[in-house]
Protein backbone atom coordinates (compact mmCIF):
# COMPACT_ATOMS: atom_id res chain seq x y z
CA UNK A 1 0.00 0.00 0.00
CA UNK A 2 0.92 3.36 -0.20
CA UNK A 3 -0.20 6.37 1.34
CA UNK A 4 -0.64 9.25 -0.70
CA UNK A 5 -1.01 12.99 0.51
CA UNK A 6 -2.19 16.61 -1.05
CA UNK A 7 -1.77 19.78 0.10
CA UNK A 8 -2.87 23.30 -0.46
CA UNK A 9 -4.59 24.49 -3.31
CA UNK A 10 -4.06 20.67 -4.88
CA UNK A 11 -5.77 19.19 -1.51
CA UNK A 12 -8.70 21.91 -2.29
CA UNK A 13 -9.08 20.87 -5.90
CA UNK A 14 -9.00 16.86 -5.51
CA UNK A 15 -11.38 17.59 -2.35
CA UNK A 16 -9.06 14.99 0.41
CA UNK A 17 -6.16 15.70 1.94
CA UNK A 18 -5.18 11.86 2.01
CA UNK A 19 -6.04 8.50 0.87
CA UNK A 20 -4.13 4.79 0.90
CA UNK A 21 -4.13 2.58 -2.30
CA UNK A 22 -2.31 -0.13 -3.86
CA UNK A 23 1.09 0.58 -5.91
CA UNK A 24 0.26 1.52 -9.78
CA UNK A 25 1.09 -1.16 -12.31
CA UNK A 26 3.79 1.31 -13.50
CA UNK A 27 5.14 1.34 -9.72
CA UNK A 28 7.10 4.77 -10.51
CA UNK A 29 5.53 8.82 -9.33
CA UNK A 30 4.96 8.88 -13.31
CA UNK A 31 2.65 5.59 -13.02
CA UNK A 32 0.99 6.78 -9.61
CA UNK A 33 0.34 9.74 -11.45
CA UNK A 34 -1.10 8.53 -14.49
CA UNK A 35 -3.75 6.30 -12.44
CA UNK A 36 -4.58 9.46 -10.22
CA UNK A 37 -5.36 11.44 -13.38
CA UNK A 38 -7.58 8.66 -15.33
CA UNK A 39 -10.44 9.22 -12.26
CA UNK A 40 -10.74 11.82 -14.53
CA UNK A 41 -13.18 15.33 -12.99
CA UNK A 42 -11.16 17.15 -10.92
CA UNK A 43 -8.14 14.59 -11.01
CA UNK A 44 -7.25 15.09 -14.27
CA UNK A 45 -7.45 18.92 -14.38
CA UNK A 46 -5.59 18.92 -10.94
CA UNK A 47 -2.55 16.95 -12.34
CA UNK A 48 -2.92 17.48 -15.64
CA UNK A 49 0.83 17.15 -17.56
CA UNK A 50 0.66 21.25 -18.71
CA UNK A 51 -0.10 22.12 -14.60
CA UNK A 52 2.45 22.85 -12.22
CA UNK A 53 2.58 19.78 -9.15
CA UNK A 54 5.24 18.44 -7.62
CA UNK A 55 5.89 15.22 -6.11
CA UNK A 56 7.64 14.06 -2.97
CA UNK A 57 8.52 10.45 -1.96
CA UNK A 58 9.33 9.49 1.69
CA UNK A 59 9.80 13.40 2.77
CA UNK A 60 12.05 14.28 -0.19
CA UNK A 61 11.83 15.91 -3.49
CA UNK A 62 11.14 13.37 -6.36
CA UNK A 63 10.76 13.66 -10.30
CA UNK A 64 8.57 11.53 -12.22
CA UNK A 65 10.90 8.68 -12.68
CA UNK A 66 11.42 7.76 -9.16
CA UNK A 67 9.95 4.57 -7.97
CA UNK A 68 7.53 3.81 -5.34
CA UNK A 69 7.73 0.62 -2.94
CA UNK A 70 4.94 -0.36 -0.38
CA UNK A 71 4.92 1.48 2.16
CA UNK A 72 5.97 4.77 0.85
CA UNK A 73 5.02 8.08 1.90
CA UNK A 74 3.87 10.05 -1.56
CA UNK A 75 2.69 13.55 -1.07
CA UNK A 76 1.74 15.85 -3.94
CA UNK A 77 1.54 19.66 -4.13
CA UNK A 78 1.11 22.86 -6.26
CA UNK A 79 4.73 24.43 -5.96
CA UNK A 80 6.37 25.90 -2.80
CA UNK A 81 5.63 29.32 -1.71
CA UNK A 82 7.15 29.96 1.69
CA UNK A 83 9.95 32.40 2.76
CA UNK B 1 26.00 24.18 14.49
CA UNK B 2 22.18 25.16 13.82
CA UNK B 3 19.28 25.55 14.71
CA UNK B 4 15.80 25.00 13.03
CA UNK B 5 12.52 25.65 14.06
CA UNK B 6 9.26 25.39 12.82
CA UNK B 7 6.22 27.02 15.21
CA UNK B 8 3.56 28.81 15.69
CA UNK B 9 4.58 31.43 18.03
CA UNK B 10 6.54 34.58 16.69
CA UNK B 11 10.56 35.12 17.37
CA UNK B 12 12.85 37.80 18.81
CA UNK B 13 16.01 38.24 16.11
CA UNK B 14 17.62 39.82 18.91
CA UNK B 15 17.71 36.40 21.10
CA UNK B 16 18.99 34.76 18.77
CA UNK B 17 21.75 37.08 18.12
CA UNK B 18 22.60 37.12 21.59
CA UNK B 19 22.88 33.61 21.89
CA UNK B 20 25.38 33.61 18.77
CA UNK B 21 27.60 36.00 20.10
CA UNK B 22 28.71 33.88 22.67
CA UNK B 23 31.31 32.79 20.76
CA UNK B 24 34.07 35.04 20.15
CA UNK B 25 34.96 33.69 16.96
CA UNK B 26 31.96 35.24 15.14
CA UNK B 27 33.26 38.26 13.13
CA UNK B 28 29.98 38.65 10.77
CA UNK B 29 26.19 37.63 11.30
CA UNK B 30 24.21 38.55 7.85
CA UNK B 31 20.01 37.88 8.41
CA UNK B 32 17.04 38.22 6.71
CA UNK B 33 13.14 38.43 7.95
CA UNK B 34 10.80 38.12 5.81
CA UNK B 35 7.48 40.28 6.65
CA UNK B 36 3.98 39.58 5.90
CA UNK B 37 3.27 42.92 3.29
CA UNK B 38 -0.59 44.72 3.55
CA UNK B 39 -0.70 44.43 -0.78
CA UNK B 40 0.41 41.51 -2.80
CA UNK B 41 -0.69 41.70 -6.66
CA UNK B 42 -2.30 44.67 -6.34
CA UNK B 43 -4.81 43.84 -3.54
CA UNK B 44 -4.90 44.23 0.15
CA UNK B 45 -4.05 41.51 2.09
CA UNK B 46 -5.97 41.25 5.85
CA UNK B 47 -4.40 37.91 6.78
CA UNK B 48 -1.64 35.14 5.51
CA UNK B 49 -2.04 31.44 6.48
CA UNK B 50 0.68 29.24 6.45
CA UNK B 51 0.41 25.71 5.63
CA UNK B 52 3.08 23.31 5.68
CA UNK B 53 4.07 19.15 5.64
CA UNK B 54 4.85 18.76 9.08
CA UNK B 55 6.20 15.27 8.39
CA UNK B 56 8.86 16.80 5.49
CA UNK B 57 9.74 20.39 6.61
CA UNK B 58 12.45 20.26 8.80
CA UNK B 59 14.20 17.44 6.78
CA UNK B 60 13.70 19.62 4.02
CA UNK B 61 15.35 23.01 5.66
CA UNK B 62 17.85 20.68 7.59
CA UNK B 63 18.92 19.59 3.58
CA UNK B 64 19.52 23.61 2.73
CA UNK B 65 21.20 24.49 5.72
CA UNK B 66 23.72 21.05 5.27
CA UNK B 67 23.94 22.20 2.14
CA UNK B 68 25.30 25.72 3.01
CA UNK B 69 27.44 24.27 5.61
CA UNK B 70 29.56 22.52 3.08
CA UNK B 71 29.96 25.56 0.84
CA UNK B 72 30.90 27.78 3.09
CA UNK B 73 32.17 28.13 6.15
CA UNK B 74 29.73 28.76 9.16
CA UNK B 75 30.18 28.98 12.57
CA UNK B 76 26.39 29.19 13.76
CA UNK B 77 23.03 29.24 11.96
CA UNK B 78 19.67 29.84 12.78
CA UNK B 79 16.45 29.20 10.64
CA UNK B 80 12.78 29.98 12.31
CA UNK B 81 10.04 29.86 9.88
CA UNK B 82 6.19 30.26 11.18
CA UNK B 83 3.58 28.54 10.15
CA UNK B 84 -0.06 29.39 10.49
CA UNK B 85 -2.19 32.48 10.45
CA UNK B 86 -0.27 35.67 10.37
CA UNK B 87 -1.03 39.35 9.80
CA UNK B 88 0.46 42.26 7.89
CA UNK B 89 4.17 43.26 9.40
CA UNK B 90 4.18 39.96 11.46
CA UNK B 91 7.57 38.28 11.10
CA UNK B 92 7.15 34.87 8.85
CA UNK B 93 10.68 33.55 8.69
CA UNK B 94 14.51 34.64 9.87
CA UNK B 95 17.65 33.26 8.73
CA UNK B 96 20.71 34.42 10.40
CA UNK B 97 23.94 33.06 9.17
CA UNK B 98 27.43 33.82 11.21
CA UNK B 99 30.94 33.71 9.97
CA UNK B 100 34.59 34.77 10.84
CA UNK B 101 33.97 37.15 7.52
CA UNK B 102 31.16 39.03 5.65
CA UNK B 103 31.63 37.32 2.71
CA UNK B 104 30.46 33.83 3.45
CA UNK B 105 27.51 34.94 5.95
CA UNK B 106 26.40 36.96 3.16
CA UNK B 107 26.27 34.33 0.30
CA UNK B 108 24.98 31.74 2.77
CA UNK B 109 22.11 33.94 4.13
CA UNK B 110 21.17 34.58 0.67
CA UNK B 111 21.61 30.63 -0.85
CA UNK B 112 19.70 29.19 2.15
CA UNK B 113 16.72 31.92 1.72
CA UNK B 114 16.56 31.54 -1.92
CA UNK B 115 16.29 27.39 -1.57
CA UNK B 116 14.16 27.56 1.32
CA UNK B 117 11.71 29.35 -1.34
CA UNK B 118 11.88 26.69 -3.88
CA UNK B 119 12.35 23.57 -1.64
CA UNK B 120 10.46 23.83 1.23
CA UNK B 121 6.40 22.85 1.18
CA UNK B 122 5.25 25.73 2.73
CA UNK B 123 2.33 27.19 1.07
CA UNK B 124 0.67 30.78 1.62
CA UNK B 125 -3.04 31.61 1.36
CA UNK B 126 -4.07 35.38 1.40
CA UNK B 127 -7.59 36.68 2.43
CA UNK B 128 -8.18 39.64 0.82
CA UNK B 129 -11.23 41.91 -0.12
CA UNK B 130 -12.46 39.33 -2.67
CA UNK B 131 -11.67 36.46 -1.09
CA UNK B 132 -8.98 33.59 -0.22
CA UNK B 133 -6.43 32.86 -2.41
CA UNK B 134 -3.19 30.69 -2.44
CA UNK B 135 -0.27 32.39 -3.53
CA UNK B 136 1.19 31.49 -6.80
CA UNK B 137 5.22 30.48 -6.63
CA UNK B 138 7.32 32.93 -8.91
CA UNK B 139 9.33 32.02 -11.67
CA UNK B 140 11.73 34.70 -10.36
CA UNK B 141 12.58 32.66 -7.11
CA UNK B 142 13.24 29.62 -9.74
CA UNK B 143 15.65 31.71 -11.30
CA UNK B 144 17.27 33.00 -8.10
CA UNK B 145 18.02 29.50 -7.14
CA UNK B 146 19.43 28.58 -10.31
CA UNK B 147 22.23 31.04 -9.54
CA UNK B 148 23.68 28.67 -7.38
CA UNK B 149 24.30 25.86 -9.23
CA UNK B 150 27.88 24.81 -9.66
CA UNK C 1 14.05 56.84 4.00
CA UNK C 2 17.60 56.25 6.14
CA UNK C 3 18.95 56.38 9.58
CA UNK C 4 22.51 57.16 9.73
CA UNK C 5 24.11 57.31 13.30
CA UNK C 6 27.91 57.48 14.85
CA UNK C 7 27.95 56.35 18.20
CA UNK C 8 29.83 54.88 21.06
CA UNK C 9 26.85 53.20 22.66
CA UNK C 10 25.90 49.89 21.97
CA UNK C 11 22.88 49.65 19.63
CA UNK C 12 19.91 46.86 19.33
CA UNK C 13 19.36 45.58 16.47
CA UNK C 14 15.46 44.29 18.04
CA UNK C 15 14.79 47.97 18.54
CA UNK C 16 15.80 48.73 14.95
CA UNK C 17 13.83 46.32 13.44
CA UNK C 18 10.51 47.19 15.54
CA UNK C 19 10.71 50.78 13.87
CA UNK C 20 10.89 49.70 10.25
CA UNK C 21 8.02 47.02 10.76
CA UNK C 22 5.68 49.95 10.89
CA UNK C 23 5.31 50.21 7.08
CA UNK C 24 3.60 47.41 5.99
CA UNK C 25 5.03 47.63 2.37
CA UNK C 26 7.78 46.18 3.34
CA UNK C 27 8.25 42.53 2.88
CA UNK C 28 12.24 41.62 3.00
CA UNK C 29 14.76 43.15 5.77
CA UNK C 30 18.26 42.01 5.24
CA UNK C 31 20.55 43.29 7.72
CA UNK C 32 24.28 42.67 8.73
CA UNK C 33 26.30 42.87 12.37
CA UNK C 34 29.96 43.27 12.49
CA UNK C 35 31.27 42.13 15.80
CA UNK C 36 34.78 42.20 17.52
CA UNK C 37 36.46 38.84 17.36
CA UNK C 38 38.97 37.52 20.47
CA UNK C 39 41.31 36.25 17.44
CA UNK C 40 42.66 38.67 14.62
CA UNK C 41 45.52 36.68 11.90
CA UNK C 42 46.51 33.91 14.76
CA UNK C 43 46.75 37.25 17.80
CA UNK C 44 45.00 36.99 20.88
CA UNK C 45 42.81 40.54 20.83
CA UNK C 46 42.01 41.97 23.82
CA UNK C 47 40.53 45.51 22.77
CA UNK C 48 39.83 47.40 19.65
CA UNK C 49 40.04 50.71 19.61
CA UNK C 50 37.83 52.33 16.86
CA UNK C 51 38.82 56.16 15.91
CA UNK C 52 37.19 58.50 12.41
CA UNK C 53 37.06 61.35 11.06
CA UNK C 54 34.11 63.24 12.68
CA UNK C 55 33.94 65.88 9.72
CA UNK C 56 33.67 63.30 7.19
CA UNK C 57 32.19 60.28 8.38
CA UNK C 58 28.26 60.78 8.60
CA UNK C 59 28.73 62.41 5.06
CA UNK C 60 30.77 59.54 3.93
CA UNK C 61 27.80 56.82 4.80
CA UNK C 62 25.27 59.15 3.95
CA UNK C 63 26.81 59.33 0.17
CA UNK C 64 27.20 55.39 0.39
CA UNK C 65 23.58 54.70 1.05
CA UNK C 66 22.30 57.50 -0.99
CA UNK C 67 24.07 55.13 -3.98
CA UNK C 68 22.56 51.96 -2.62
CA UNK C 69 19.01 53.89 -2.46
CA UNK C 70 19.58 55.25 -6.64
CA UNK C 71 20.43 51.42 -7.15
CA UNK C 72 17.66 49.48 -5.54
CA UNK C 73 14.00 49.36 -4.34
CA UNK C 74 14.54 50.58 -0.83
CA UNK C 75 11.60 51.68 1.85
CA UNK C 76 14.01 52.03 4.45
CA UNK C 77 17.86 51.72 5.72
CA UNK C 78 19.29 52.04 8.99
CA UNK C 79 23.16 52.43 9.52
CA UNK C 80 24.64 52.34 12.57
CA UNK C 81 28.56 52.31 13.45
CA UNK C 82 30.71 52.52 16.52
CA UNK C 83 33.62 54.28 17.90
CA UNK C 84 35.64 54.08 20.74
CA UNK C 85 36.95 50.89 22.61
CA UNK C 86 35.12 47.73 22.11
CA UNK C 87 35.54 44.01 23.62
CA UNK C 88 35.42 40.64 21.93
CA UNK C 89 31.70 40.08 21.01
CA UNK C 90 30.74 43.21 21.06
CA UNK C 91 29.09 45.05 18.19
CA UNK C 92 30.40 47.52 15.85
CA UNK C 93 28.23 47.90 12.66
CA UNK C 94 24.86 47.26 11.99
CA UNK C 95 23.54 47.79 8.50
CA UNK C 96 19.38 47.02 8.07
CA UNK C 97 17.59 47.50 4.71
CA UNK C 98 14.10 47.20 3.89
CA UNK C 99 12.40 46.48 0.59
CA UNK C 100 9.04 45.04 -0.48
CA UNK C 101 10.98 41.47 -2.41
CA UNK C 102 14.63 40.07 -0.85
CA UNK C 103 16.49 40.65 -3.82
CA UNK C 104 16.99 44.54 -3.72
CA UNK C 105 17.21 44.12 0.22
CA UNK C 106 20.12 41.80 -0.09
CA UNK C 107 22.02 43.70 -2.31
CA UNK C 108 21.91 47.20 -1.18
CA UNK C 109 23.17 45.43 2.37
CA UNK C 110 26.04 44.14 1.03
CA UNK C 111 26.77 46.43 -1.11
CA UNK C 112 26.71 49.20 1.67
CA UNK C 113 29.24 46.93 3.94
CA UNK C 114 31.67 46.27 0.54
CA UNK C 115 31.57 50.18 0.08
CA UNK C 116 31.48 51.01 3.97
CA UNK C 117 35.01 49.00 4.25
CA UNK C 118 36.69 50.73 1.27
CA UNK C 119 35.41 54.44 1.66
CA UNK C 120 34.12 55.43 5.50
CA UNK C 121 36.96 56.64 7.44
CA UNK C 122 37.51 54.46 9.91
CA UNK C 123 40.46 53.29 11.50
CA UNK C 124 40.76 49.85 13.75
CA UNK C 125 43.51 49.54 16.74
CA UNK C 126 44.19 46.24 18.63
CA UNK C 127 45.44 45.71 21.94
CA UNK C 128 46.94 42.59 21.65
CA UNK C 129 49.67 40.28 24.22
CA UNK C 130 52.54 42.03 22.13
CA UNK C 131 51.34 45.63 22.38
CA UNK C 132 49.18 47.38 20.23
CA UNK C 133 48.73 47.46 16.26
CA UNK C 134 46.66 49.02 13.82
CA UNK C 135 44.69 46.61 11.84
CA UNK C 136 46.10 46.39 7.89
CA UNK C 137 43.09 47.10 5.20
CA UNK C 138 42.62 44.26 3.10
CA UNK C 139 42.78 43.77 -0.67
CA UNK C 140 39.81 41.30 -0.68
CA UNK C 141 37.83 44.28 0.62
CA UNK C 142 38.92 46.28 -2.44
CA UNK C 143 38.07 43.76 -4.73
CA UNK C 144 34.29 42.85 -2.82
CA UNK C 145 33.38 46.85 -3.81
CA UNK C 146 34.93 46.71 -7.55
CA UNK C 147 32.45 43.94 -8.26
CA UNK C 148 29.66 46.63 -7.92
CA UNK C 149 30.83 48.94 -10.01
CA UNK C 150 28.59 48.71 -13.37
CA UNK D 1 46.22 78.72 4.19
CA UNK D 2 44.98 75.42 4.56
CA UNK D 3 43.91 72.72 7.25
CA UNK D 4 45.76 69.40 7.28
CA UNK D 5 44.66 66.57 9.23
CA UNK D 6 46.07 63.15 10.07
CA UNK D 7 44.82 59.92 11.27
CA UNK D 8 45.49 56.64 12.62
CA UNK D 9 48.89 55.04 11.91
CA UNK D 10 49.68 58.09 9.76
CA UNK D 11 49.26 60.62 12.81
CA UNK D 12 51.26 58.47 14.81
CA UNK D 13 53.89 58.24 12.44
CA UNK D 14 54.29 62.18 11.73
CA UNK D 15 53.68 62.92 15.14
CA UNK D 16 50.96 65.57 14.94
CA UNK D 17 47.07 65.57 14.54
CA UNK D 18 46.72 68.58 12.70
CA UNK D 19 48.25 71.79 11.15
CA UNK D 20 47.75 74.58 9.08
CA UNK D 21 49.83 75.75 6.39
CA UNK D 22 49.76 78.06 2.97
CA UNK D 23 48.88 76.33 -0.50
CA UNK D 24 51.53 74.56 -1.99
CA UNK D 25 53.37 76.26 -5.13
CA UNK D 26 51.22 73.57 -6.91
CA UNK D 27 48.20 73.63 -5.48
CA UNK D 28 47.01 70.18 -5.82
CA UNK D 29 46.44 67.48 -3.89
CA UNK D 30 50.12 65.92 -5.68
CA UNK D 31 51.78 69.46 -4.94
CA UNK D 32 50.85 69.24 -0.91
CA UNK D 33 51.91 65.60 -0.59
CA UNK D 34 55.32 66.46 -2.37
CA UNK D 35 56.36 68.84 -0.26
CA UNK D 36 54.99 67.44 3.16
CA UNK D 37 57.35 64.56 1.78
CA UNK D 38 60.38 66.78 1.21
CA UNK D 39 60.52 67.60 5.11
CA UNK D 40 62.24 63.94 4.76
CA UNK D 41 62.83 61.61 7.79
CA UNK D 42 59.34 60.51 9.07
CA UNK D 43 57.50 62.15 6.26
CA UNK D 44 59.17 60.72 3.65
CA UNK D 45 58.77 57.44 5.17
CA UNK D 46 54.99 58.14 5.82
CA UNK D 47 54.02 59.57 2.16
CA UNK D 48 56.12 57.36 0.27
CA UNK D 49 55.07 57.09 -3.44
CA UNK D 50 55.07 52.97 -2.61
CA UNK D 51 52.99 53.66 0.61
CA UNK D 52 49.52 53.22 0.99
CA UNK D 53 47.54 56.51 2.15
CA UNK D 54 44.23 58.05 0.91
CA UNK D 55 43.48 61.52 0.75
CA UNK D 56 40.59 63.46 1.38
CA UNK D 57 39.78 67.00 0.78
CA UNK D 58 37.04 69.04 2.72
CA UNK D 59 35.33 65.54 3.23
CA UNK D 60 35.45 63.86 0.37
CA UNK D 61 37.64 61.05 -0.81
CA UNK D 62 39.97 63.08 -3.27
CA UNK D 63 42.67 62.19 -5.76
CA UNK D 64 46.35 62.86 -7.05
CA UNK D 65 45.04 66.22 -9.01
CA UNK D 66 42.24 67.52 -7.06
CA UNK D 67 43.30 71.08 -6.49
CA UNK D 68 43.43 72.42 -3.81
CA UNK D 69 42.02 76.35 -2.45
CA UNK D 70 42.87 78.80 0.36
CA UNK D 71 40.67 77.08 3.06
CA UNK D 72 40.48 73.78 2.33
CA UNK D 73 40.24 71.02 4.58
CA UNK D 74 43.05 68.26 3.31
CA UNK D 75 43.16 64.97 5.11
CA UNK D 76 45.48 62.35 4.92
CA UNK D 77 45.31 58.28 6.50
CA UNK D 78 45.85 54.93 5.50
CA UNK D 79 43.53 53.05 3.75
CA UNK D 80 39.96 53.16 6.06
CA UNK D 81 39.99 49.36 7.79
CA UNK D 82 35.82 50.05 9.73
CA UNK D 83 32.74 47.76 9.51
Amino acid sequence: MLTILYFASLRETVGKASESRGLPANPTVAGLVAELRSRGDVWAAALDAGKRWRVAVNQEMASLDTPLRAGDEVAIFPPVTGG
Amino acid sequence: MHTIRVQTEDFDIAAELAAMRTNPAIGAVASFIGLVRDVNEGTGVATLTLEHYPAMTEKALAAIVGQAQQRWEILDCVLIHRVGTLQPTDQIVLVMVASAHRGHAFDACEFIMDYLKTQAPFWKKEATPDGERWVESRDSDEVAASRWHA
